[in-house]
């Protein structure tokens, strides 16, 4: 119990984390499982940033020409949560186009109604 | 005389049969003399090849590491290579008449001669890779043969064999590669090739009885003997001689190689494995029977009765001594002609006479003594009456039985004769029925002929039997009655071959 | 020096005679087929006289198979049983011209009953196991046509029975012959590993093991060949295919083909194996009981059967295991009697046989009770039944006598506890039930005067020319008759003959 | 240091570069500059491997200023370099065949960003096959399934964007899971580097600290790997995906893109984690199973379609199996079956893919088995192309499918344990009779004349599918027949892999 409370960060990401995927993977509404994938790789960046934060120290910007590294925090977590959310973001927009263009396309938002008008756009 | 010389018989037909299905002549007569040159040139090799063996292997090229493809004609080859280059220039002959009638010749043909180049690449195959290639390719090429009907069921029973026998591959291609693993060569030595091998005991064994009853698929062996009778709609040249001789030899012959050649007697002999494997031989034997002679369609029933005798040969070929191997070559001789010859009767009935059902042949006998004829002599020998072919395999595999003097040995030889007994029942019949009918109750009237005035009206619609049915007809019994009678020579021969002396 | 050449020639002699009777051409014209089948069965018989003349001789072939030739022998054996079978063909073979008049497909019954010829001599003559069974199957196969003659429904599937009989005798033969092989002793005679030798030829240095294995073994084979003689278990065969065989092929399916099936097993008993090889073994007893149990029940069946050519075909059943009761029983005498009985059986048997075509060619008539009074239309025939019937029931001086004679003293001074005094009680038995079944027959035929208006509605018009039929059915009787009383008479000749083949036996 | 050194690098900016560039070209251009970066990083690729081949050892590639462990790698190696020459070719060859399709299916103006996403596909692959950061390898799986995304909505159908989000979600799934579980890795390693991330594991499995958040990170891992390359229970994606994109598109997706993933898990197991840990923590035994199931079930579905190309798409389920049962024997021979399996289901799908596109004239009413019915007769080309894919797949000798089940088999023989050994030799066998159905059975099917459903006339042959299919056939043959010098570069390459694990 204790070092569940102790690293209580990285238990919040898991939870985040969790919820964010059961949404991307069981939600009908397409626009919720987007929400699910960001909330998901939001968890993940939580546990980065977690992980390269050592408390009582700075960000590693060296602005008094103070080149002690034990004064920063370590710099390449926060370099990878960064590449991270440019991917993210990236996802995030291709997954709304390809919304945008379904939802022109069956006029609804549910993936399996989609499915099923998709079939028999086929099958004619 | 070099071994390089086995590739011309190997890839004459091949190239002919090749020529022949992208050429597509418009003359049949044409057709007909390539066919009939290219078969009879690659029997004239194979018989000088067997004069003058050649000693040494020819090698053709390297798959991967120990995978060669490599020819040679040891004493095995020599029996499978002579039956094959025996019986298809007769058979050709026999299948240009019958198909006379049929559309699609040049492509029949083209892959028929195809055929016995893969056939004769079984029998000259020097290691394990080399024949399990050319077992798919014949697998592959014979399937156009087969639905050359191309009507439903003839494409029904082509998946039905091709998932058979590519499933039976499948399986034959473990024991392969465990022969490639634990074998100290791919080579076939007669003896074996398992040196090291005592170390994985078990599994091993458990691989060989996979093995034979992959390569039994062909052979025809009991849970895997269900494509045999469903093929039987194919046209009877490929019924005759594939499914009664080339295919499913290559079977058992396959069997023998593995088991004699690569896994060897001394490490097999007295194992489960072989007591399973012969016991499913054993129950084939009278299974086969049995449902030959509940069959009343001619030719599914010589297809049961295939089943059965295939598994004589498997029978001898698991008795694992010098002499069931004799044995089973033997009986794979004499079985080969036999078979073809019954099937070729039947054929000739089916296509002249629209005659197909056993009650369909009363009488028969009057109308095509001949045929008959030779259908009697052949049928006599297959039951295994002296002294004809017949009676000499069965001869060969009794003692070796009895001399083998186990259980399971004599367990066979009661399965042999209950199965010839059943044999005499299912050929008998259609003998009986075609010479002497069952009639009304005589009269005194009708005087001396054995024909109701039913079957007078029916005389019309016969065709007339030509010479190329004729002549191998003949032939056949021939080979069949002076195969018995001077039989000493070839059972020497194979008792050779067996001992690995020649 | 001939001898050995004349084998062959008497062997393929009908063979000629049936292969020139398959000539359509030829076949034509049905007096032509009858002169044809008559010569070559005389010249056959003339043959066979001149190499039991000839004495022992012996002549070996191409192999077969590896170290088995095609070999004949003429010994006392093989003579004994071809002049019985060859004279038997030539009565019936007369009787049948006459007979088979009013059948159809004469010319094909004289192939196969040529045919039949040739496989019963080779049989006779063969000298090793090899050429014994190649004949043996043959003559299976010669001689079902003959069964099936008539073609009915019944005709033909009793033919069939008779063949999947045979077969199934001849191939557990089959299995006997490759365990003989296996354990035959090493030797190098003319003939090969399985030429028959006096006493027998088996390996002397066999282990418990293998002495009991091949015990069994040869009990199957001889139960095997039984299915022939008509042994019980393996005798159905026989009342199917007599009724509905023509009645000359009757006669010589139950006076001869029975009787290779003892030859057979004389072979293989005495030449083979040798007779102290099973003798005190299970199997012996076995075999006595069952051959016993067969030579009841056979005449019980006969004693209560109705249709007249079946009652003698059951009789031919218990009179055959009498044949093989003698053989069994393993000892000198014994053996003697039970071949004197083959050929006084058969010589019989013919007759009755004969008569009963007569009777059935002349009126149809095929039940018992029909035969009331018949005794005054055809004197002479019933006659010869009546000399037949006697004789077989074995009253003195007729020939039966001496072989039951010879059966039952055999039985008496064998060792084979319980058995010795059970054979000659069933003897007697049996014999009482003989006399029950033919002897009221004979009875009846004469003294009984049969009721009017029976006759007509199965009376033949066509041959019914005077009472009596005609001469060429009436001499193959009366000569059989007369040797039916002859050898009663006389059996010493027999008799010495005989003694002569047990000496090299025991 | 030689100039050779640099190849990779260029091979993986050249696509990069031009595909911005591309994007304000004509499509006929873009196609032009498509096919010329193909080939040149392809030729590179070869130059490369040659390189290696002769020094005879691996060298890493330091990009930025920032030496190890903080700077970005890429490491070159002859596997590396062997896959990267093949995937070059396969998709220069894939893009020759589908070229006519590519024509017809997609709208002229869309043209060059197709070729902008085949150029990014290809940079993505090639930085997948080279890199030596984890890191990096997760984001260029994201550009990965980006591009991948865009082939297959480029057509432009409701059933193409329906595959596309379908693709989309499985894979962002996947890509997710990779990114926590590398994220724990980072987390308890304090590397991102493959050498030293695989120094940090050896101490925690040594001194037993950690060792389950790593087998967790190690399974979330191979999950998402899974997850974006279709082992048997994720694989709902790959039908459409594959089934109704172009041409070329499907070629591509099923033969190089899942198997690049694939490539990152071999230098996951073998350089970060090291096969030892991974039989400790017994995740072999785990993919081993899945790989089955997938061999038997990916056929038994593909058995049940009426759609041929749905049916190409399932057996490629089956043959991801094949490689994940090589990856669970967890041997050297399992894993040079593996890669082999890689070469050489990427040359038969493709083949595969292509002729069914000229069987059925790229039109999915003529995939139906039926309308397929004796299309051989008007394609000759590519009906033989079909019949030698579907035989290789069978695994007739002399064709590369039979070479890679002799390995599978042999890997097979090499385990130790009996049971399992027997397992996969058995799924070997059924599974092959499963292919001989299906595949065996369109090859009759399309070369049975009964009714015709073809009119002749509508019959368009294309030239350059007819190049693509005889040189497939041909590479094929070469892998069936010559296979010896592919399987020993495999082997050294692996053992450059491993080699870092026996040294320490």
């Amino acid at each position: 119990m204790s070092e569940l409370f102790a690293n209580y960060l990285a238990v919040v990401a898991m939870v985040l984390f969790g919820i964010g995927f059961g949404n991307l993977l069981l939600q009908k509404n397409l626009i919720k499982k987007i929400i699910g994938l960001n909330i998901m790789d939001t968890a993940v960046y939580l546990f980065l940033a977690s992980m390269g934060y050592i408390s009582g120290r700075l960000a590693p910007i060296i602005t008094d020409g103070d080149t002690d590294a034990r004064k920063y925090v370590n710099p390449i977590p926060s370099g990878l949560v960064l590449t991270g959310i440019v991917v993210s973001v990236s996802v995030t927009a291709l997954m709304l186009a390809l919304t945008i263009r379904l939802y022109r396309r069956y006029r609804t938002l549910d993936i399996d109604e989609i499915t099923l008008l998709a079939r028999q756009e086929h099958n004619e | 005389m070099s071994a390089y010389w086995l590739l011309v018989p190997l890839l004459l037909p091949i190239v002919g049969g090749a020529v022949l299905g992208i050429v597509k002549p418009h003359s049949r007569k044409v057709m007909e003399i390539t066919v009939m040159t290219v078969t009879l040139l690659t029997s004239l090799c194979v018989a000088v090849l067997l004069w003058v063996r050649p000693s040494e292997e020819a090698f053709i090229l390297q798959l991967a590491e120990r995978l060669t493809v490599k020819f040679f004609l040891d004493g095995s080859s020599c029996v499978f290579a002579g039956l094959i280059a025996l019986l298809w220039p007769i058979a050709s002959m026999y299948a240009i008449e019958y198909m006379s009638s049929e559309e699609h010749q040049n492509t029949f043909f083209a892959y028929y001669t195809i055929t016995y180049g893969v056939t004769l690449g079984i029998a000259f195959s020097a290691n394990l890779m080399t024949m399990y290639m050319f077992y798919e390719m014949l697998t592959l090429v014979t399937i156009p043969l087969m639905m050359h009907g191309l009507k439903y069921k003839a494409v029904v029973a082509t998946r039905k064999y091709v998932r058979y026998s590519i499933g039976g591959a499948a399986f034959a291609f473990i024991g392969f590669i465990a022969i490639a693993i634990y074998g100290e060569t791919l080579d076939f030595r007669l003896g074996g090739v398992l040196t090291g091998a005592s170390g994985n005991r078990t599994m091993l064994e458990i691989v060989y009885v996979m093995a034979v009853m992959g390569f039994g698929v062909k052979a025809a062996i009991f849970p895997f003997h269900g494509w045999l009778p469903t093929a039987s709609v194919a046209p009877t040249p490929v019924t005759a001689l594939l499914h009664a001789v080339a295919i499913v030899k290559a079977g058992a012959f396959a069997i023998i190689r593995i088991t004699y050649y690569s896994f060897g007697v001394d490490f097999l002999h007295g194992t489960w494995a072989q007591y399973t494997v012969m016991g499913f031989a054993i129950f084939t034997m009278v299974y086969g029977a049995t449902k030959a002679v509940k069959e009343q369609h001619c030719k599914r029933r010589l297809a049961y009765s295939t089943i059965s005798n295939l598994s004589y040969i498997l029978l001898a070929a698991t008795l694992m001594t010098p002499a069931g191997m004799s044995a089973a070559f033997a009986h794979m001789l004499a079985h080969g002609v036999m078979k073809i010859t019954l099937f070729y009767c039947i054929g000739a009935v089916n296509v002249k006479a629209h005659k197909y059902y056993v009650w369909e042949m009363d009488g028969m006998g009057k109308r095509m003594k001949l045929i008959f004829g030779v259908y009697s002599v052949a049928g006599l020998s297959l039951i295994g009456i002296p002294p004809m072919i017949g009676f000499v395999s069965k001869w060969d595999i009794g003692n070796a039985a009895v001399a083998e003097a186990s259980p399971f040995a004599y367990a066979g030889l009661v399965a042999l004769i209950l199965a010839a007994l059943l044999a005499a029942a299912y050929i008998l019949e259609i003998v009986v029925r075609a010479w002497m009918p069952r009639e009304a109750e005589k009269t005194t009237d009708t005087v001396s002929t054995g024909e109701t005035s039913a079957q007078e009206t029916s005389v019309q619609e016969f065709l007339p039997v030509g010479w190329r049915m004729r002549l191998p007809l003949v032939l056949m019994a021939i080979a069949i009655v002076v195969g018995g009678i001077f039989s000493v020579p070839i059972l020497r021969f194979l008792a050779d071959v067996a001992m690995g002396i020649r | 020096m001939l001898g050995p050449w004349l084998i062959p020639v008497t062997i393929l002699v009908p063979l000629v005679g049936a292969l020139l009777l398959m000539i359509p051409a030829y076949r034509k014209n049905i007096s032509v087929v009858r002169t044809t089948t008559g010569a070559f069965v005389a010249a056959t018989g003339l043959l066979v006289v001149a190499v039991a003349m000839l004495g022992e001789a012996e002549c070996e072939f191409l192999e077969i198979l590896p170290d088995m030739p095609v070999f004949f022998r003429s010994d006392r054996t093989s003579v004994w049983f071809s002049v019985l079978t060859v004279a038997m063909w030539m009565c019936s073979t007369v009787f049948s011209f006459e007979y088979m008049k009013y059948e159809k497909r004469e010319e094909r019954y004289c192939v196969f009953s040529l045919l039949a010829l040739t496989a019963l001599m080779g049989v006779c003559f063969s000298g090793n196991l090899i050429t014994t069974y190649l004949f043996y199957e043959i003559m299976t196969f010669a001689s079902f046509p003959l069964v099936l003659h008539e073609q009915t429904k019944e005709a033909v599937s009793a033919g069939l029975t008779y063949l999947y009989y045979s077969l199934a005798g001849a191939f557990l033969g089959l299995v006997g012959i490759f365990f003989l092989y296996r354990y035959a002793a090493p030797r190098t005679v003319s003939g090969g590993l399985l030429a028959y030798a006096a006493g027998g030829f088996l390996r002397t240095d066999l282990t418990d093991s293998e002495r009991s294995l091949l015990t069994v073994v040869i009990f199957l084979m001889l139960i095997g060949l039984g299915s022939k003689v008509g042994l019980y278990p393996l005798h159905g065969w026989l009342p199917k295919a007599h009724p509905v065989a023509p009645a000359p092929a009757s006669a010589l399916l139950s006076g001869n083909i029975t009787k290779m099936g003892i030859l057979f097993t004389v072979r293989i008993l005495f030449f083979t194996v040798g007779p102290d090889f099973l003798r005190g073994s299970w199997a012996q007893y076995a075999l006595l009981g069952l051959s016993l149990l067969t030579v009841f029940l056979g005449s019980m069946l006969a004693y209560r059967e109705k249709v007249f050519k079946k009652r003698l075909a059951y009789s031919t059943v218990s009179q055959t295991s009498y044949v093989l009761t003698g053989l069994y029983l393993l000892a000198p005498v014994a053996a003697v009697g039970a071949l004197l009985h083959v050929v006084f059986h058969s010589i019989i048997k013919n007759l009755l046989f004969l008569c009963a075509g007569a009777v059935i060619y002349k009126t149809g008539r095929t039940k018992v009770e029909q035969l009331k009074g018949i005794g005054l239309i055809m004197p002479v025939t019933m006659v010869c039944f009546t000399v037949g019937g006697l004789a077989l029931v074995g009253i003195p001086p007729f020939a039966g006598f001496i072989s039951k004679w010879y059966l039952a003293a055999g039985a008496l001074d064998t060792d084979t506890g319980v058995l010795r005094f059970l054979v000659p009680v069933i003897l007697i038995i049996s014999a009482l039930l003989t006399a029950g079944y033919l002897l009221t027959v004979s009875a009846d035929a004469f003294f009984v005067p049969r009721k009017e208006g029976e006759a007509e509605e199965e009376k033949r018009e066509e041959p019914a020319k005077g009472p009596e039929v005609s001469l060429k059915m009436l001499i193959p009787l009366v000569l059989l008759s007369a040797a039916a009383l002859a050898f009663g008479l006389f059996p010493g000749v027999l008799t010495d003959f005989l003694n002569g083949i047990m000496d090299v036996v025991f | 240091m030689d100039f050779v050194r640099n190849f990779p690098l260029f091979s993986i900016l050249l696509p990069m570069v031009s595909g911005p560039i591309s994007s304000v070209m004509s499509g006929k251009k873009a196609k032009w500059l498509n096919y010329a970066v193909v080939a040149v990083s392809g030729l590179l690729s070869v130059a490369t491997l040659v390189y290696v081949l002769n020094t005879g050892s691996t060298y890493n590639y330091s990009m930025g200023a920032f030496p190890a462990p903080f700077g970005n790698e890429i490491r070159v190696g002859v596997l590396e370099a062997l896959t990267a020459t093949f995937f070059c070719f396969v998709m220069l060859l894939s893009l020759i065949g589908g070229y006519r399709f590519t024509k017809v299916d997609i709208p002229e103006e869309k043209q060059n960003l197709y070729y902008i996403m085949m150029n990014l596909l290809l940079s993505s692959l090639l930085a997948l096959i080279y890199t030596n950061d984890m890191f990096t390898g997760y984001v260029f799986i994201e550009i990965n399934t980006i591009a991948a995304c865009g082939l297959i909505m480029i057509r432009g159908w409701g059933r193409n964007l329906l595959a596309a989000t379908k693709y989309m979600i499985m894979s962002l799934l996947g890509s997710g899971l990779v990114l926590i579980s590398l994220s724990i890795l980072y987390g308890i390693t304090g590397h991102l580097l493959m050498e030293p991330m695989h120094e940090a594991i050896v101490e925690i499995m040594e001194n037993k600290t950690y060792t389950e958040p790593l087998t967790v990170a190690v399974g979330l891992f191979c999950v998402g790997i899974a997850i974006k390359s279709a082992l048997f229970p994720f694989h709902s994606w790959v039908p459409d995906a594959y089934g109704y994109s172009t041409c070329a598109s499907s070629a591509i997706l099923s033969s190089l893109v899942s198997k690049g993933y694939i490539f990152l898990l071999i230098k996951f197991f073998y350089r970060v984690i090291g096969t030892d840990i991974i039989h400790q923590i017994q995740v072999d035994d785990v993919l081993f199973v899945f790989g089955i199931a997938g061999m038997v079930f990916g056929s038994i579905s593909a058995i049940q379609q009426t759609d041929v190309s749905r049916m190409i798409a399932f057996s490629s389920v089956a043959q991801i199996g094949y490689i994940y049962m090589g990856f669970g024997l967890n041997t050297e021979a399992g894993m040079i079956a593996s890669v082999f399996h890689i070469l050489a289901h990427a040359t038969g799908k493709s083949l595969l893919f292509i002729s069914l596109n000229s069987l059925s004239d790229g039109t999915w009413e003529y995939a139906n088995y039926r309308k397929l019915r004796g299309a051989a007769y008007y394609h000759k080309f590519a009906g033989l192309g079909f019949a030698v894919g579907s035989l290789s797949m069978v695994g007739i000798p002399l064709l590369a499918g039979f070479t890679s089940k002799v390995y599978f088999a042999k890997a097979a023989f090499g385990v130790d344990s009996n049971p399992k050994m027997l397992i996969a030799l058995v799924a070997l066998a059924i599974s092959t009779i499963l292919n001989a159905m299906y595949f065996i059975g369109q090859t009759i099917n399309i070369y049975t004349p009964l009714s015709v459903e073809h009119e002749p006339g509508s019959v368009k042959h294309s030239a350059s599918a007819r190049v693509a299919v005889v040189l497939f056939i041909l590479i094929n043959l070469v892998l069936g027949m010559g296979s010896d010098p592919v399987i020993r570069w495999i082997r050294t390459g692996l053992v450059h892999f491993g080699a870092i694990i026996k040294i320490r």
